[in-house]
């Protein structure tokens, strides 16, 4: 893999940029894997790229019905933080977080990991116990984050309106090294280096059945023809129900929209992440300017990728509501993707009754910023069977009632 | 934004006057029942892409409960009916059929 | 240089003149002008910079696909950024300035970008910025916000308002042009309910303009009549300056209208969202010209032919002196012969075709103008301004054949029909090989609720490219003069043949600077879905969201695939079709009105006297009340302590009150109740616990008998609605045959709780009932008259102290408080709020929802096992609390916390144990529920739960505190105050 | 005794639409079989109009609403609701129901005007066009952010039903939705 650097694009930039060479191969599919990953969303391809790091296991396919980072991982507001609550969620978030901040360099990618901070706004006395709870939690986790004051708040971001006037600002929990990056090059970057440890990347190939053999998976049938692997890694989010009915086992997941919206580009005028969870809204400004914004999800099961107008209404009036100026910013572009919520709303990560099937879905809508972390938690799993990161996230929790409820506190799970 | 067809007061209420009760037709489950029957009862929601029942409160307006049919993909709305059933009616059954021939829901066709 | 013409001008009034400005610099134009048409009729060519390059640019279009011509508009509350020129109408006093530059539009530092472009290609920024890491953050993230961004971020809250609007129709027709007002015709003749909304303040749309003939008129009669006709229909309406937004499922479509844009108002709504639900829409949207990719097309001066004869015949402005014309299609000597009847000149007519003919190419030929055909642009001369064209072979590589003077461009490299309403909803696109464009597959409609299509186009955004054709599409009447046009001949870069120099310069997306070579590297780096390519070289991703740049972007990238263009697909349309103000979807809901806000009866009281609030759900209820030079805790410490020592009072009203009626009420409570209620008896209260089926507890709340077959169920302040939905819920969809009616009665009442040792005094005081220990017990209530009003008392306590809760019809809530507090002062009653509540409930060790629990706290976990029935076989919750996870003894349960310095535990601080997990995190064994600092005790009482916390009494743990050091606690009785209930059983 | 007061005393407006908070209201709740003939004879005896169809009233006042298919909130002069109460109890012995005073729960306004119904069609997703409803509706629905109710008395007045609680919130809304000069010009006759 040519590397890329400033000097790379002096090189090319010399030579007409005729020189980049592909960043993944696109090759026929094999009639053998090792470990097949459906789904080449950031969850997936990450998984792909632990197991060939951690583990040595580069004999690897990832299947993609349609193109790669095309459903969520490219859909999403991109932020990251791993200021949770629950032992379990806190420990793989900022497992996450941890490698976000070197994964530029990881990956020789720029993703263009951005540690602004994230703000979380207590605007009850209900919310400010829940955040101190948090914050008292986050320090037992090794997860650095603290309740700031109004004051601090209006520092660190300095268009909020602290009057409210209708839920006043009473402080905010605070994590100075959370921040966003660039989604679609999370999933390029993992794409090119998985690539690079000789995986294939294999889009527009939709698995259509799980084969089995005594219990055990055998492989899959595509529309690209029928792939053997000794291993199977189910990663497709959204559709985790569907493909998990191929392979014969039901999940506790139900698939709703969740919509996102973006204003026209402006000069920057906030440097943190703010969430506003008792109004319903959170807000960050990207590097090109826009505003993005976070919608709800819809309270019914829906596999299109369209939302219902009146939850990008409710975001747009609390944060109009927190924010004044953006009154007058323009909606640019609105969208959604198709989550996928378990009972907890937590994730799964988990074996499955078919021996050496593996699923990681339930992300709902915090999905992306736990991709690093998820894939390494995921590629433990399936190469040595048990993973500390993912306990906790077995499918079968809820049978025992042991749940991993982050609604708990004051946060809701972005 | 869905519009949906209240069968308690006849209104074709939007979406937003409607609160979603999640999956249609649950056999609750009593303290005798096994873990695995509990744990179907109140997790493994039926997720289909296509054919659905679904449970829907007129709650800005008449304030009942009702039973819609949907397709999940498409957003279609084959019917609305009573909440006082435990199965769907034939007629609902009927319309779904003409319209997804071979539709299949738990295991009812 | 550019200037306004003599005569001419469709959409002038010239009788009246208009003043703004320009970066300051004051402009003349007219009643009618848009923005745009102005800033060129008073020669302002350079109208913005570009996104990346900082390129100079004018403007490309003269409607909602211009991608140059942004603009910040006006000042103070009404600043609005990245405002389209070619969509602001002009008015007086209009003040706006050009956007993305520094220090001036004329010289702008940024245009550095643009002499090191080379090194800037698609996605440099993926691969490079990587070390050192700190660099991004501190270096060249900031660089790269600061020159990104275009318009300004507004400083002040948006002085304007904004509403909405809903309406059901059975045809919605989005586009006046002729096509939209042919079909809204047809559709009201028929008997419809119609609607018809046009973006602009114009009807008609292009077909004037074209010089089109309907009926053997002029085509402006014909839209003239046509607007007249359906005025006078009763089942008719038709809006200008009100565009489509969006079209979602079931019918649902957004519009946006835009009324004081055109002309301020303070204390008018500025925008108006439409919500409107349509049986049928019909989208007449019409058609977008598209730019040609030669060399340099994005020079100012280069413009769009449709937009150039705009300029010309609707405000009578000249782009340039002397234009040449572009093209691969008939419909640009339009340009041409609009340009030569306005007394303009032509150089030439540079055609990539071979061979055009027909009646258009005959006329321009009549008119002397030079065509050349099988020729290209090999690029445009000059920089800040177009100063001539080399022409060359469409079939060659670019070598110059000869340079021809000009002062502008006229483009055009065929249409696209507009069908990103037709898109949003699912309605899926066919490639029209003959006239080079996607437009809607009728096979493929977006469907609506009952499964059938429900959106249907019409006219140009069809695919009808002349008017005859449009009409008929449209079902109208009317009759067009057929127009034989030769056939378009698609040309994606000029010349064909030309290199990598040339495509570096062939502008895709001009406001986000994509240029042909930048997909052609994506495509070659493997990014080949469209997708892929969208978001790896951000075509398409600007405000104009790709209007002008996606299908030739498209069709260069299909190329570099050698695949066709209907194989690699468009990227997907979503709304909204041209952006909308924040403000007009927040609609009323700000300010005031941005949630409802609950008031109780005696709401205004509390302000005058002192409120401090807190919002609790969308009440507000006083936190405590402050007297003069008080702080907040002095005030919660002092209404506690006389509360104890005397009496309180407090605005109750906010609690839940549901009644329960029928045959079977009480077999119903006991299934929604932890605990037996169909064992009480009237006139008695009963404390009781609500779980949800997972077994963790949802609500509490003191339960009434009033008769035989009716309960009064108390809930708290957030359960009320929520519980009552919850009963109702069991009640139609589980145990429909149960005999059961329910009302929630919450608002009906004010409830008044008299707290304290004087508590009796007081309502004796009142007068008008026996509220003597012998009269009622606790835990009795009775229905009787206080001060001369009909009131229920309850006596019940959630303070420890002797207290009465009164319920009184909330018409009299406040007459009854005043009366109260009026007969208090004598024994010194204050009212108190709801801190001072939740210490004294703590200082007793009452759990409180919220608090104690979390949504994953069974009773069981709070040694709330003696309101959990042993005698029923079931209830709500019974099963859950049964799983493994919830009986494990290791569980965390309520206990009491008594620092062993007598300071106050922090909230939320968690219990640390030995060591730590497999995650590297420091094990904990308990965390802290609720912490006041006691004024009765005069010291730190907390309540928290603690793993096997009841085994453990007297154990000390160790609790975290902020500074990272922690605070020591003994693990005591909950109940911290009046162990034996003494105070409230006198 | 004194007199009761209704949540804001009484407010008026005067915009495009003209708005007015009613005098406190006799309401009681009768929740029932609506299907069955006792149920049906006691609300008409005791209100004094017939039982009104779906989504529909009878009678100005006092009068018969709709609430839902068991249910029916019967509007009468403030100081009868007491006796309305016990009148149903005594008509309904033996026949499962609910009978509840509940004047107090709720505010009434009033909205009058030729433009009356595009104030109240700014504020609810409910089909105000004359034809969806005319004289004699009465329409369960959502306004902004809470629910309500609208009675169209005529095709120029209405009556809409809050929650007491809202009611300033109510109020803020329709004088907002009447804005002189704001006026839609979509149904004018």
């Amino acid at each position: 893999m040519k590397r890329y650097s400033a000097f790379a694009i002096a090189r090319e930039a010399l030579r007409g940029h005729i020189g980049w060479e592909r960043a993944w191969r696109s090759p026929e599919p094999k009639a053998q894997y090792d470990v097949v990953i459906v789904g080449a969303g950031g969850h997936g391809l990450a998984t792909a790229y632990y197991l060939g790091k951690n583990f040595g296991i580069t004999n690897v396919a990832v299947l993609e019905k349609g193109w790669l980072g095309g459903g969520n991982t490219g859909r999403n507001t991109t932020i990251i933080r791993s200021n949770y609550l629950q032992d379990p969620s806190a420990a793989i978030y900022e497992k996450a977080r941890s490698l976000y901040e070197t994964l530029s360099q990881e990956l020789n990618y720029n993703i263009m990991f951005s540690p602004r901070g994230v703000l979380m706004l207590a605007q009850t006395e209900h919310e400010v116990r829940g955040y101190r709870r948090t914050a008292h939690a986050n320090s037992l986790q090794g997860v650095k984050t603290e309740f700031v004051s109004p004051d601090r708040v209006k520092e660190l971001c300095p268009i909020i309106s602290l009057e409210g006037p209708r839920y006043p600002v009473l402080g905010a929990l605070w994590q100075a090294r959370a921040g966003t990056a660039r989604h679609d090059a999370v999933a390029w970057g993992y794409a090119r280096a998985c690539s690079d440890m000789g995986m294939d990347i294999i889009q527009k190939c939709e698995v259509t059945g799980i084969r089995t053999e005594g219990g055990k998976v055998s492989g899959v049938t595509t529309t690209r023809g029928d792939i053997g692997c000794g291993k199977l890694g189910i990663v497709v989010a959204g559709h985790s129900g569907v493909v998990a009915e191929m392979a014969g086992f039901r999940l506790p997941i139900e698939s709703v929209a969740l919509q996102a919206l973006v204003s026209e580009p402006i000069k920057p005028c906030m440097d943190v992440v703010v969430m506003a969870n008792t109004v319903h809204g959170y807000m960050s400004q990207s590097d090109k300017g826009e505003m993005v914004i976070g919608g709800g999800a819809d309270g019914f099961n829906n596999y299109t990728q369209r939302g219902s107008f009146h939850h990008v209404e409710e975001t747009v009036r609390a944060l109009v509501e927190t924010f004044p100026i953006i009154s007058r910013l323009k909606m640019l572009r609105q969208w959604g993707g198709i989550v996928d919520m378990t009972g907890d709303r937590s994730p799964i990560i988990s074996k499955t009754p078919v021996e050496n099937c593996f699923i990681n879905c339930g992300w709902g809508t915090g999905g992306f910023k736990a991709i690093p972390g998820s894939g390494w938690a995921m590629a433990e799993l399936m190469a040595k069977g048990a993973s500390p990161l993912a306990d906790g996230f077995e499918m079968h929790r809820f049978r025992e009632g042991r749940f991993v409820d982050e609604s708990v506190a004051a946060g809701v799970a972005h | 934004m869905l519009i949906l067809r209240c069968p308690n007061c006849g209104i074709d209420a939007d979406e937003t006057e409607l609160a979603p009760g999640g999956e249609a037709h649950l056999r609750r489950v009593g303290p005798e029942a096994s873990d695995d029957a509990f744990e179907g009862y109140l997790f493994h929601r039926e997720n289909p892409r296509g054919v659905h029942f679904e449970r829907w409160r007129h709650a800005a307006g008449c304030g009942k409960w009702f039973h819609a049919a949907r397709c999940t993909q498409t957003l279609e709305v084959f019917g609305t009916y009573s909440a006082q059933v435990t199965d769907p009616p034939q007629d609902i059954r009927d319309a779904i059929t003409a319209r997804r021939p071979g539709w299949r829901w738990r295991d009812i066709e | 240089m550019t200037t306004r013409l003599a005569r001419g001008g469709r959409l002038l009034n010239r009788g009246r003149a208009l003043e703004f400005t320009f970066n300051g610099k004051r402009m003349t134009g007219y009643q009618g002008d848009t923005l745009a048409s102005a800033l060129l009729g008073a020669g302002q060519r350079l109208v913005g910079r570009s996104f990346k390059y900082h390129r100079p640019r004018g403007l490309v279009a003269s409607g909602a696909e211009e991608p140059n011509a942004l603009v910040n508009l006006g000042e103070g509350g009404t600043f609005e950024p990245n405002q389209r020129a070619t969509t602001q109408e002009l008015y007086d006093g209009l003040a706006a300035e050009s956007q993305n530059h520094w220090p001036s539009l004329e010289f702008d530092v940024g245009v550095a970008n643009n002499y090191v472009s080379r090194f800037l290609p698609a996605g440099f920024y993926y691969k490079t910025f990587i070390n050192p890491r700190p660099a991004w953050k501190h270096l060249f993230e900031p660089f790269i916000r600061q020159s990104a961004g275009l318009g300004r971020a507004p400083k002040e809250r948006d002085a304007d308002v904004y509403e909405h609007f809903h309406v059901h129709v059975d045809c919605l027709v989005i586009g006046g042009g002729i096509a939209g007002l042919a079909a809204a015709l047809k559709a009201a003749e028929a008997g419809r309910e119609v609607l018809l909304i046009e973006q602009t303040a114009h009807w008609g749309g292009r077909a004037p303009v074209d010089g089109a003939v309907i009926d053997g008129a002029e085509a402006d009669a014909w839209v003239k009549n046509t607007v007249e006709t359906l005025e006078g229909m009763e089942n008719v309406r038709i809006r200008t300056r009100c565009m489509g937004v969006g079209v979602y499922d079931h019918g649902y479509v957004l519009a946006y209208e835009r009324l004081t844009d055109h002309d301020p108002h303070p204390d008018l709504p500025r925008h108006r969202l439409w919500k409107i639900r349509a049986s049928e829409v019909i989208t007449a949207t019409g058609a977008l010209e598209r730019p040609l990719s030669f060399a340099g097309n994005d020079v100012p001066g280069v413009m769009l032919a449709s937009a150039v004869r705009d300029y010309v015949v609707n405000w009578a402005v000249s782009p340039g002196d002397r234009t040449v014309v572009v093209t691969n299609n008939d419909d640009a000597y339009r340009t041409a012969i609009a340009l030569k009847e306005a007394g303009l000149e032509v150089p030439a007519v540079i055609d990539a075709r071979t061979a055009p003919e027909g009646p258009l190419v005959e006329r321009v030929r009549a008119l002397g103008v030079r065509v050349e055909t099988g020729r290209a642009v090999a690029k445009v001369k000059g920089r800040a301004k177009v100063e001539g064209v080399a022409m060359t072979m469409q079939a060659g590589e670019g070598a110059v054949l000869e340079v021809i003077d000009c002062d502008a461009v006229a483009m055009s490299g065929g249409w696209s029909p507009v069908v990103h309403l037709w898109s949003h909803c699912g309605g899926k696109l066919v490639w029209d090989d003959a006239q080079a464009f996607f437009r809607p597959d009728p096979e493929k409609a977006p469907t609506g609720a009952d499964g059938q299509p429900f959106v249907r186009v019409v006219g140009a955004a069809n695919g009808a490219m002349t008017t005859a054709d449009v009409l008929a599409d449209a079902g109208a009447d009317a009759q067009a003069a057929p127009e034989a046009a030769g056939p378009i001949e698609p040309v994606w870069i000029m010349p064909q043949g030309a290199g990598p120099e040339l495509r570096s310069k062939m502008w895709l997306d001009y406001q986000n600077d994509v240029k042909v070579s930048d997909v052609q590297l994506a495509a070659r780096e493997g990014y080949e879905s469209v997708e892929h390519t969208k978001r790896y070289t951000t075509l398409g991703m600007a405000t104009d969201q790709g209007k002008l740049s996606n299908i030739n972007g498209l069709a260069v990238l299909s190329r570099s695939l050698n695949a066709e263009i209907p194989q690699v697909g468009t990227t997907t349309f979503r709304p909204p079709y041209t952006p909308i103000s924040f403000g007009s979807i927040a609609g009323q809901a700000r300010g005031d009105m941005f949630q409802p806000l609950r008031r109780t009866p005696m709401h205004a009281w509390h302000m005058a006297n002192g409120a401090h609030w807190e919002p609790v759900g969308h009440w507000r209820r006083p936190y405590c009340y402050l007297q003069p030079a008080e702080t907040v805790e002095e005030a919660v410490q002092r209404e506690v302590k006389n509360t104890r020592e005397a009496v309180g009072l407090l605005d109750a009203s906010t609690l839940g009150k549901i009644v329960v009626k029928g045959p079977d009420a009480g077999r119903f409570l006991d299934m929604l109740y932890t605990n037996m209620m169909s064992t009480l008896k009237p006139g008695r209260c009963r404390y009781g616990l609500m779980c949800n089926e997972n077994g963790f507890l949802m609500d509490d709340g003191v339960v009434a008998r009033i008769d035989e077959d009716t309960f009064l169920c108390h809930t708290t302040t957030g359960g009320a609605e929520h519980v009552h939905a919850h009963m109702e819920e069991w009640l139609q969809t589980e145990w429909w045959d149960w005999q059961v009616y329910t009302a929630n009665v919450t608002e009906h009442y004010a409830q008044i709780g008299v707290v304290g040792p004087h508590a009796r005094e007081v309502l004796d005081l009142v007068g008008g009932m026996d509220v003597s220990k012998e009269a009622m017990a606790f835990m009795d209530w009775q229905d009787g008259e206080l001060g001369g009003l009909p009131v229920r008392v309850f006596r019940i306590s959630f303070s420890g102290e002797l207290s009465y809760e009164i319920a009184v019809k909330a018409g009299y809530g406040r007459a009854l408080w005043d009366m109260l507090a009026e007969a208090g002062r004598e024994v010194g009653m204050m009212p108190y709020g709801t801190e001072a509540l939740h210490i004294l409930r703590a200082e007793k060790g009452f759990i409180m929802i919220g608090d104690e629990t979390d949504g994953t706290v069974t009773p069981q976990d709070l040694c709330l096992d003696w309101a959990i029935s042993k005698k029923k076989d079931d209830y709500i919750g019974k099963r859950g609390q049964a799983r493994s996870h919830l009986t494990d003894p290791e569980r965390w349960k309520l206990v009491g916390l008594e620092t062993v310095d007598g300071s106050v535990l922090e909230d939320g601080a968690y219990a640390v144990a030995e060591g730590r997990n497999a995650n590297g995190q420091r094990n904990v064994q308990g965390r802290v529920t609720s912490t006041y600092r006691s004024p009765t005790l005069g010291r730190g009482i907390a309540m928290g739960l603690i793993r096997r916390g009841p085994e453990r009494m007297g154990e000390v743990v160790e609790f975290t505190r902020t500074d990272g050091t922690t605070t020591r606690a003994k693990i005591v009785q909950p109940v911290f105050f009046d162990p034996e209930g003494e105070k409230q059983n006198v | 005794m004194s007199d009761p007061v209704t949540a804001l005393g009484g407010m008026t407006a005067d915009s495009f639409a003209d708005i007015a908070e009613q005098p406190p209201r006799g309401m009681v709740l009768l929740r029932g079989d609506l299907s069955s003939a006792p149920v049906q004879r006691a609300a008409a005896e005791v209100a004094g109009v017939t039982v009104p169809a779906p989504n529909r009233f009878e009678g100005e006042m006092p009068a018969l609403c709709w609430m839902a298919p068991d249910e029916l909130l019967l509007l009468c002069d403030y100081d009868e609701a007491a006796a309305k109460v016990a009148a149903l109890a005594e008509a309904l012995q033996g026949v499962h129901h609910l009978a509840l005073d509940v004047s107090d729960a709720r505010a009434v306004f009033r909205v009058t005007g030729l433009d009356a119904r595009e104030a109240l069609a700014k504020l609810t997703p409910a089909d105000m066009s004359p034809a969806a409803v005319p004289p004699g509706t009465f329409r369960r629905t959502r306004m902004a952010q809470v629910p309500a109710a609208i009675r169209a008395l005529d095709d120029t007045a209405f009556e809409i039903l809050c929650f007491r609680s809202v009611a300033q919130y109510m109020a803020d809304l329709l004088i907002s939705a009447a804005i002189p000069g704001s006026e839609v010009g979509y149904w004018q006759t």
